[in-house]
């Protein structure tokens, strides 16, 4: 009862404390934000970028041009062959006759000029191809794949764009590296800021802290307002952080809807699931506590009391 | 049960810098004993008192209080220890962040007390020294003898069982510092064990069960 | 000589808190620090990049098809007309003759198959090309242009990927919105952070400048070595930032070079130049001083005296 | 040049809340004359001081302090007659994150005096108190009496024209008030003005040139 009690007023404390210098406590809270904000965007763009990466077709094509002379039982076996093949690996595949490949060239506008009077459907010189859409941007497995394929029967010639290949796997570790650069530098940000914001706390509430000792408060009873205070605090930021990135993402997607065609598929950011947004939080708190518990031995050891 | 509450036993006090407050004390006061420190500005008068609320640690030999050995007591338990005593410090160590109630009722929120009782019982406090008109006040708009009688407020507010108070009629005039002693005098017959310091014995005469002298550390005659 | 000898205390007072409490010290710099590379590391990747934008080609071209039946003097003419262009609109333009052209299609691995067979030197089917590289990614002066072209002598067909024009255009805008986003972030996180510092360093303080003040201190004597405090503090975070910048260009550097044929030419983030860095340095000075007038009135005001 | 240093007239002082410390009081002290002022706890004594060093401003009525009229002056004029004015304050008003020495070079400072000056200064009045053996110890080690000696020697250090002090021997034992009387006796001789209060006459019978008392806050008898 008497514990309930001391919560309870401790709670009240701290809401208290935070009410009464708005201001001070909003700059704090804004800052902290800031933090997490930013935190989770790096989440949510590579969470999304994960999603769109594995949905869209940026993983480099492998052209299969048969021989002139293959015939249709080939080519069923070769498409048999290559759905065989690892689904991490291989996404799917498309074939392409002779007869659509001139359709489709019938339609470029540059070769028109020189196609349409030369190549007719009964001389087309186009072979048969099969294309398959790869699922990764690895280029040694890429490569090794290509080899597999190559041995195989009325394969005339493979191609595979491996400049490509390459600047989509460069691409993508290269945003991974950025990411993970940024997210670490924010988490040690947020970790010194939080740290910073309670001892100055404690520092600004050291009297209080002496005298509170010198009359026989135990430790958990000036540490817990302290806790309490944090943890309000991050909370506040935490949702405050919520709804700027909400903002954030409407607002790329918006972006991002105008850009559309530069990407294969739209690109949208999904925001973090309200069980990511606990998750988030329940860490930020447990490391807040555990802070507030840093700060509090400090200014222990150092009012020696 | 023990008579005595409080046993200094050959204790000395060495700051650092080998700066001797205490030099090989030795005394004992019995439950609800009213006790004077005299002695010079120095004399060690603060040194003792905080000894006894182990807010400093012997250097030598053993303090017991309430039959604890304080030296040997883990900090958790000698903070335990504090709530017991009332300790009206030299230097008042008053809030300058809250006004006289929330200044007063400190220890009965470290003790735990529920709302209703605080405000009971820090209302007898502060009428008890006369400050009853200063509820809501800042400390700043205090005058130093109302600040002093804040400290003694926030001293005898959750009723200890020492009360330990160190030159608490310094800034007093001789009216208020009598009404202070006269205060003193109800919580002795009360029971409660008493140890008042001052460097000004003229005002001790009419109460004096017992006085210590101390000079320089040591006792004197 | 009181006045510089005033001045010379307050310095050393400055500098002495700082080396008294590194650590603490070390926190706030650090964080100052991180927002002022953050601050910087998105102008000089503005800057680069705007470097970058003019000196490669990145606008789109137009294509001027000529009619077959075009002489050397009409193309003389054309050529004329358009070096008469702003240069604001076209950077530069390129003459592809008819067998120039055919050359190039002729080195087409995928078209080999069907053209070396059927279009040779003496029927060439292929009309001389006028390439155009044009200076600008606004949609509607490119659409003007080609216009202009367009009814121009000789001239058969004037085509340009407009889609590719949209997309260069969307895509610069949406990084200048982005960057200057984050630069209004980050320039209130700083003001925040600094303002907040102060504000802190001055309530720790609050007893030492109540008691200078009730015993005669001037303004100019309590800001004095706040402000010198401040502009230490902030200078040192930006030798601090400049090295993390530095840093971070080389880091990205490095990637870049790597990713080097994935941009037209290889992209180079350059550092800041010293006068640069020295303007940035008293920008910075001037709003701290600023901010510590504004915290040093703020807490006279509820001191008071 | 008028003989007069410090003129009260019809001076009321009204605190927020309606509180009236000072009521309707006009005194007048000469250049180098030696003033007790006297009164129970609350009776104005502190802002009868406050007012002469412009730290608090007159509600009614005006004060003049070396011809000044401070209610009309400007607050950087107001500090800057604070530094030709010693004050020692009834709570200290101590530096505890400073030794004694940086606490008492304060004043000279704010007064821009050089670092060798600032010495010597520092040493001598530290002396005068009796507090060299103290030079580089933190305030929080001092006993309580050792910190009002500390308060002193600040307020005296850039030897002003003025000395005020507000209870300046509340700590002290009787032999260590004398010695400070004693001091102030001599700051006296040498011509300073000195404003000096106190809740306990006793002490100043052998002082006392001329008397002020309070109560309630206006004169008494
Ligand atoms: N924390 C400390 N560190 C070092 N020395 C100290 C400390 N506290 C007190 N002293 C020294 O110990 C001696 C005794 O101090 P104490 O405070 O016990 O004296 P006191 O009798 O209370 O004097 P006063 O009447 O002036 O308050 C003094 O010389 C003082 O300087
Ligand atoms: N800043 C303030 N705001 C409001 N009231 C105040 C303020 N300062 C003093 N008072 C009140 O004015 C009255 C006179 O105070 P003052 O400090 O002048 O008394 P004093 O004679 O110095 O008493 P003491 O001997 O206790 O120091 C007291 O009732 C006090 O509560
Ligand atoms: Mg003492
Ligand atoms: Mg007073």
């Amino acid at each position: 009862m008497k514990l309930i009690n001391a919560h309870y007023r401790s709670i009240i404390t701290s809401i208290t404390r935070i009410l009464n210098k708005p201001f001070e406590h909003m700059l704090n809270i804004l800052v902290i934000s800031i933090i997490i904000a930013i935190l989770s965007s790096i989440f949510v763009i590579t969470k999304s970028s994960r999603i769109w990466e594995t949905s869209n077709i940026n993983y480099p094509q492998i052209m299969i041009y048969l021989s002139q002379n293959a015939k249709q039982s080939d080519v069923s076996k070769l498409e048999v062959s290559i759905s065989k093949f690892n689904q991490k690996l291989i996404r799917n595949y498309q074939f392409i006759s002779k007869q659509q490949g001139l359709q489709e060239l019938q339609q470029d506008q540059q070769l028109q000029m020189i196609s349409s009077d030369v190549i007719t459907e009964s001389s087309n010189p186009l072979p048969d191809v099969l294309i398959v859409n790869t699922n990764t941007a690895n280029p040694k497995l890429l490569s090794q794949l290509i080899e597999r394929i190559g041995n195989m029967n009325m394969v005339d010639n493979v191609q595979m764009d491996t400049n490509y290949a390459n600047k989509i796997n460069d691409l993508i570790n290269f945003i991974k590296y950025i990411a993970t650069f940024l997210q670490i530098v924010f988490v040690i940000v947020f970790i010194l800021v939080v740290y910073n914001m309670i001892r100055l706390q404690m520092l600004l509430r050291q009297d209080e802290i002496i005298v509170s000792r010198l009359i026989g408060a135990s430790d958990s009873f000036i540490m817990r307002p302290l806790a309490y205070y944090a943890i309000l605090q991050v909370t506040l930021a935490s949702l405050l952080a919520y709804f700027l990135v909400n903002w954030f993402i409407n607002f790329m997607n918006g972006l991002f809807s105008n850009l559309k065609y530069l990407f294969g598929n739209s690109f949208l950011l999904t925001n973090l699931t309200s069980l990511q947004l606990g998750q988030m939080l329940v860490i930020l708190i447990i490391f807040t506590i555990f802070s507030v518990f840093l700060a509090v031995q400090w200014v222990f050891k150092h009012a020696h009391a | 049960m023990d008579s005595r509450i409080i046993i200094f036993d050959q204790v000395s006090k060495i700051y650092p810098e080998n700066i001797t407050a205490i030099q090989n004390i030795s005394l004992s006061i019995d439950r609800g004993e009213l006790v004077f420190l005299a002695g010079h500005s120095g004399a060690g008068k603060s040194t003792v008192l905080k000894l006894i609320a182990g807010i400093e640690t012997a250097t030598h030999g053993s303090v017991i209080v309430n039959g604890f050995e304080l030296s040997q007591t883990k900090l958790n338990h000698r903070t335990f220890i504090r709530q017991h005593i009332g300790f009206i410090f030299q230097d008042h160590k008053i809030l300058f962040d809250r006004n006289v109630f929330d200044n007063v009722r400190l220890p009965l929120d470290i003790l735990g007390y529920s709302e209703h009782l605080i405000k009971a019982r820090v209302a007898h406090a502060l009428e008890s020294v006369g400050l009853e008109h200063k509820t809501h006040v800042m400390p700043e708009q205090l005058s130093g003898g109302e600040q002093q009688r804040l400290c003694i407020a926030r001293a005898i507010v959750h009723q200890p069982k020492i009360l330990i108070a160190d030159e608490p009629t310094a800034n007093l005039d001789r009216d208020n510092a009598l009404r202070i002693l006269e205060l003193f005098k109800n919580f002795h017959k009360a029971g409660v064990t008493m140890l008042i310091s001052a460097h000004d014995e003229s005002i001790l005469n009419d109460y004096a069960k017992r006085i210590i002298r101390l000079k320089q550390g040591q006792f004197k005659g």
